[in-house]
């Protein structure tokens, strides 16, 4: 019972604050909703015994991603964003109606009569196995995720630098 | 709760992605709007293990795992980019960004 | 090469030796307790601050005595309008930098201490609101008429009225100057004393020289005392 | 000004890179924690970077010299009270010099001596807060400062005791000083002097090693010696800019030719905010010194010589200064054969000083800014007069 | 939901509200009369219980401030500014207490009538570690969001500072605590303060000595204590983030700054300081908590001690310190601790001695070093005199 007051409430938090990110004109605000969004996830991800993935989300999705988008927001919007202009693109109407038709094509199954659905197994996960696996069958792929950050942050940095004359001292703020 | 909701929910926080993705025109939006869908697919990833026969495999959060690690580096570069787009053309209004499009 | 960090430590170790040292010694614990408690009466003077019990206020005896507040007048006897020693010579109100002083001089003469028939103020105000305690008034006056007050007390709910010392106010005995500052009051007695003496004793050879002379001499000083004295006359 | 033009460009690429960083104006003031007083500064930030400053004062402005103008000689020598409130006693010191130069008055040795010693003390309570200020703006918690207040406040005492006022002294008067110290003063005086360089230990032990307030002042509002010169800048900061100038040796005024005393100054390399407080630092030993000398030395005599309260000067012109704890201080009066000068100019060590604080401020951080404000060592009732 | 439930996490949740918020108003006190007796002065020592003004015989040295200020706060007029975005003005008070109150349930705090109840006692969690550092976290947004609600420019240059420094030392406290993971083998709170029983608290190995300080020094970034206080520098920009707040959000704020101090400190005792262990813990088990508290107030007077002698750096010191002098020596000691660990494990007596002063000697050469590195001619000057 807990459970599904739980889940529910998640749920509309976090559609509600998908909703929010991405209709709201003022980016700051909808940076903000964007990160309730992640926050509900992570409470998703607790109820489905994922704890370490939601420790993750919050660490990187909150933590990093959010104040990367603030960053970026305050870089280069004028925040406000009351300036008027259209909000949406000019497709927009098509647009709508491909995300409605992903919609009904991905609920089609739901729609369609399924198997019912397996009682979940009581499980106990702990970080450590999370751990072994890790260094045990994927150690290739923790690798190659490092060197795929590393060149991400490089490619970030070279990106976001684009050409600069050389001053004398590089102010990093 | 059954592993239907959490499919239903995902698809749901997907399409509003989506139809972010394709209403906004800016680029930031865009961007909210594909870490959205991206979550939404871990949600299912995380649904499908914690439903799946086999959970002490641990394949859900191991996969989850890497595709937040990737999706972090994602941010990152598509920030920069948008950045970089900016800086060029004094605007993150992706309609305006059409020097590409034959005139 | 030092400890890395050691300035840090040293300055940390000097922090809890004040720390601790507060506690101990009263020469780094210099703070009084001045506060005022609803049973205390209200102070009337400075040094009158109701103490902690055991605790000892700083020695406040000299700070008095020398502590300038607002102006007074003097009187020498019991009756003050009798025994004013202004003379109304304006002196103060020329001199005072905020120009605080308002003098109007009587019309007619009224014997003094001294027996003198003299003039004396019919209204003498100073607005201790714009009063800066120089006392430059106390140091040009002429007959040791104005002197400084100690008493600070002077809150009042009307700003204009209540700021504004009236002559009656002013009045103060040559005793009540005793009591505040004793060494100056002693000193400025002594002084006055010395100058009486020197003067009558010059006046006496004076006499005694010429009886003529006495009588221009009564004459001048009737004038001196009377109009406003000059400037470059009025040294001390 | 040199390091003006060596921003600029900087500042313009900052722009070509594309980010429309737009500049962050900040009006620091006047009613700021660290502006000491009415001051305000327009700053102008790229990031945290000051890239503009504009100091803007006036805010206290209370016509002092027009006012000083209009009465007698006397009387204004209770307002230059109020010009630096911290050292009213040197001010009143220069008006005196000024003033007795233009009457010719001569001053008794003991108040020579009294003198002497009021300006020292003035000097210690000057340099301790300023120094407690100048940390404070460091961002330390009050603790410096509230030692140094502990100090301050016994020297305070004394000039209490000897003048009536704690800081609004109006002690000096031409020809020597308006009373003589009670009894018992000079013992109080001789006992805060011996347990003052007890305190400086402490006070360097807990300062002048931290690796904090190394790293923040050193390299900051760097004052070349050559600006420092042609800008007017006297004092302490001077000094510390690698000058050797202190009105009381070249002078010699009053009787500071009979006491050993050093002027420490630095080599002139950096002239940073760290060598204007330890320049500041050691000023107060050398201090301390004169002061035991002029204690020992001090005999018996008159403090006021035979001289007018109220006078009226043949017309001249004069110009009386003495090294205050902030710099040069100046009077400088036209006589007119009134009771009331007809020019009366301060020269103000802490406004001249100001003069170079853009010079000093940009490329630094906005938090260099406060802390280059604060070795300045301004009071703001000078600045504006 | 059953009533059983709500009723557990009542009783779990409900002292924790309850005991810190308390601990609060006694810290503010502390801290005040303890900063005032490092400056000299007395401090609070008026207001007593119950709020007695002239007490002298009532005043019980000044206990009674806290309640006054708290209704001083209380009461006060909430200024808004006119240009503010008055909900996030609104929110961000809330949204840096609740990260700060939530993280106290991952703290191995047992108290005696939760001891029924250990399915609910989130510390227990596998993850509690990691989960503490990630809500930690979210601070920051808290003080972004206040720094660019009330739409002042020191508002917002302290929110940009408060982000960047916390970003910043994040790095250097997570890579600190690895360490202790490390030895451990588990990111669990209550396990990581078991392991620490019988003083073997890590904080008296060389490696986790080194852990500590570092720890330590972030943590003080972390939570914007002196001297890393720059997002609230009152010398340089007012009150930083919290310039255009009053009355009862700034209480907030306050509350949310101190819990937050509860918190860095109750996860620097459970990492490096035994977390519960003490004399007397094996015979009364409920004195594992008043040590628990008792070492969160040691490290809190390590604070206020700090915060009396100590100016604060400038915003390029800080970040610098934080990458190149913290960082490299926290990935260090991360390799050290890990070499170190595993020679030790196999050597007893003479050599773990050996084992363990090197390990000393290398960490602090290399501190030295990076020092030497990051401020080289920083140092004491000569002056000259004229005679």
């Amino acid at each position: 019972m807990s459970e599904q007051i739980a889940f529910w409430m998640l749920s509309a938090i976090a559609v509600l604050g998908a909703l929010v990110a991405v209709r709201k004109r003022n980016l700051i605000h909808g940076v903000f909703a964007l990160m309730i969004f992640f926050a509900a996830l992570s409470g998703l991800f607790l109820l489905l015994l994922a704890e370490f993935i939601a420790a993750v989300q919050i660490l990187v999705y909150i933590g990093a991603v959010g104040i990367l988008l603030l960053f970026a927001i305050m870089l280069t919007e004028r925040v406000t964003g009351d300036d008027g202009r259209r909000m949406t693109s000019r497709g927009w109407f098509w647009g709508l109606v491909v995300a409605a038709a992903v919609f009904v094509i991905l609920l089609l199954p739901a729609i369609q009569e399924l198997p019912p659905p397996e009682a979940a197994q009581a499980i106990d996960p702990s970080v450590k196995e999370l751990g072994h696996k890790l260094m045990n069958p994927y150690v290739v792929t923790l690798e190659v995720l490092a060197l795929l950050l590393t060149a991400a942050l490089i490619g970030a940095v070279t990106a976001a630098q684009g050409v600069r004359i050389p001053k004398e001292e590089d102010s990093s703020e | 709760m059954t592993l239907h909701h959490y499919l239903i929910l995902a698809a749901v926080l997907f399409c509003v992605g989506l139809m972010g993705a394709f209403t906004r025109r800016n680029a930031i939006v865009v961007l909210f709007s594909v870490e959205i869908m991206l979550n939404a697919a871990n949600l299912n990833f995380i649904a499908f293990w914690r439903y799946s026969e086999n959970p002490a495999l641990l394949h859900g959060p191991l996969f989850t795992l890497f595709a937040i690690a990737v999706a972090a580096a994602e941010v990152a570069v598509g920030l920069a980019l948008v950045i970089a787009v900016y800086r060029h053309f004094k605007t993150v209004d992706l309609e305006s960004m059409d020097t590409l499009r034959e005139e | 090469m030092s400890l890395l960090g050691g300035g840090i430590f040293k300055g940390m170790a000097v922090t809890l030796r004040n720390f601790v040292g507060s506690y101990f010694y009263k020469d780094r614990l210099t703070t009084n307790d001045y506060s005022w408690r609803p049973s205390d009466k209200l102070p009337q003077r400075a040094g009158e601050y109701p103490k902690e019990e055991g605790e000892q206020l700083r020695d406040t005896t000299t700070v008095t005595n020398y502590s300038r507040n607002f102006p007074m007048l003097l009187h020498d006897g019991s009756e003050p309008m009798d025994t004013i020693r202004c003379v109304a010579c304006q002196i103060c109100e020329r001199e005072c930098p905020p120009q605080c002083i308002y003098i109007e001089k009587s019309t007619e003469k009224k014997e003094n201490a001294g027996g003198k028939p003299q003039f004396f103020p019919a209204t003498f105000d100073i607005d201790v609101s714009v009063c800066m305690s120089c006392q430059i008034c106390v140091e040009v006056c002429p007959f040791d008429a104005i002197v400084m007050n100690s008493q600070f007390e002077l809150s009042t709910p009307d700003r204009f009225g209540g700021l504004l010392l009236r002559r009656d106010d002013l009045l103060k005995s040559n005793g009540y100057y005793h009591k505040i500052h004793p060494e100056e009051a002693t000193a400025r007695d002594k002084r006055i004393a010395e100058e009486k003496a020197a003067k009558e004793a010059k006046k006496k050879a004076a006499a005694e020289a010429a009886k003529k002379m006495a009588e221009e001499k009564a004459k001048a000083e009737a004038e001196a005392n009377e109009g406003t004295p000059d400037m470059e006359e009025n040294t001390e | 000004m040199s390091s003006a033009t060596a921003i600029a460009p900087n500042y313009e690429l900052i722009q070509q890179d594309g980010l429309e960083t737009s500049l962050l104006e900040v009006s620091m003031g006047p009613h700021h924690p660290s502006t000491h007083g009415v001051f305000r500064m327009d700053v102008k930030l790229d990031g945290e970077t000051v890239v503009d400053l504009q100091p803007v004062f006036g805010y206290l402005h209370r016509n002092h010299e027009k006012l000083a103008e209009n009465m007698s000689y006397l009387a204004s020598m209770p307002f230059t009270d109020r010009l630096d409130y911290f050292n009213s006693m040197t001010n009143n010191w220069a008006y005196a010099l000024a003033a007795e130069k233009l009457v010719e008055i001569e001053v008794p040795e003991r108040a020579e001596y009294l003198r002497v010693i009021m300006a020292e003390l003035t000097r210690l309570v000057n340099h301790v807060s300023l120094v407690g200020f100048f940390i404070n703006d460091l961002g330390a918690l009050g603790t410096p400062l509230l030692y140094a207040f502990r100090e301050r406040e016994k020297i305070l005492d004394l000039f209490e005791q000897a003048s009536g006022a704690r800081m609004m002294c109006n002690y000096f008067r031409f020809g020597g000083l308006r009373n003589d110290v009670p009894e018992g003063w000079l013992d109080r005086a001789r006992d805060v002097v011996d347990r003052f360089p007890d305190f400086l230990d402490e006070y360097e032990k807990l300062l002048c090693e931290n690796e904090i307030i190394l790293s923040r002042t050193q390299g900051v509002g760097n004052l070349s010696r050559e600006l420092a010169i042609s800008a007017g800048i006297t004092g302490p900061m001077l000094r510390a800019s690698g000058v050797n100038y202190d009105i009381r040796k070249v002078d010699k005024y009053s009787i500071y030719d009979r006491f050993l005393f050093r002027v420490p100054y630095s080599d002139g390399n950096v002239g940073d905010c760290y060598d204007r407080f330890m320049v500041r630092m050691l000023e107060m030993r050398e201090s301390i010194g004169i002061l035991k000398q002029a204690l020992g030395g001090i005999g018996d005599g008159p403090v006021l010589g035979n001289a007018p309260k109220v006078f009226k000067p043949k017309p001249a012109e004069v110009y009386g200064r003495v090294e205050a704890p902030k710099g040069e201080l100046g009077f400088y009066l036209i006589a007119d054969g009134t009771p009331k000068p007809y020019r009366y100019r301060v020269r103000p060590p802490s406004l001249i000083n100001l003069t170079v604080l853009r010079d000093m401020c940009l490329g630094q951080k906005v938090a260099d800014a406060v802390i280059i404000l604060g070795s300045i060592d301004i009071v703001l009732g000078e600045v504006d007069r | 939901m059953s009533l059983d439930l709500i009723r557990d996490i009542l009783i779990a949740t409900v002292p924790l509200l309850v005991i810190f918020p308390t601990l609060f108003a006694f810290t503010t006190w502390l801290e005040r009369k303890a900063l005032a007796r490092i400056q000299n002065r007395v401090g609070p020592n008026k207001v007593g219980v119950p709020l007695t003004r002239y007490g002298g015989r009532f005043s019980l040295f000044g206990l009674g401030q806290p309640l006054a200020d708290g209704i001083k706060m209380l009461f006060k007029e909430n200024i808004v500014p006119r240009d503010a975005d008055r909900l996030f003005h609104l929110l961000a008070p809330i949204l840096a207490l609740i990260p700060a109150m939530l993280v106290l349930c991952f703290l191995p705090l047992e108290f005696p009538w939760t001891e029924s109840l250990l399915p609910v006692q989130a510390f227990l969690l596998d993850g509690a570690v990691i989960f503490f550092f990630a809500i930690t976290g979210l601070n920051t947004l808290a003080i972004f969001m206040a720094g660019w609600a009330s739409r002042n420019k020191y508002s917002l240059l302290g929110g940009m500072r408060a982000i960047a420094q916390m970003i910043s030392y994040e790095i250097p406290l997570v890579l600190s605590a690895v360490v202790v993971v490390m030895m451990v083998g588990s990111l669990n709170a209550a396990e990581i303060a078991n392991a620490q029983a019988d003083w073997n608290w890590f904080v008296f190995t060389p490696w986790g000595l080194a852990a500590f300080v570092i720890f330590f020094i972030a943590s003080l970034a972390e939570i914007n204590r002196s001297p890393f206080d720059l997002p609230e520098a009152e010398s340089e920009i007012i009150a930083g983030y919290f310039t255009e707040y009053s009355g009862f959000k700034f209480a907030l704020f306050f509350l949310g700054e101190y819990i937050a101090m509860f918190a860095i400190s109750g996860l620097a005792v459970t990492l490096f300081l035994g977390g519960g262990a003490g004399p007397g813990v094996a015979a009364l088990p409920w004195l594992s908590t008043v040590w628990f508290i008792a070492k969160i107030f040691a490290l809190i007077a390590v604070m206020i001690w700090l915060r009396g002698t100590l100016p604060r750096l400038r915003v390029d010191q800080l970040m610098g310190f934080a990458w190149k002098f913290l960082l490299p020596l926290s990935i260090l000691n991360i390799i050290v601790a890990g070499f170190a660990w595993h020679a030790q494990q196999q050597a007893s007596g003479i050599l773990k001695a050996i084992i363990w002063v090197a390990c000393l000697l290398i960490l602090y050469a290399t501190a030295k070093g990076l020092d030497q590195l990051n401020r080289p001619n920083v140092r004491p000057r000569e002056y000259k005199y004229a005679e």
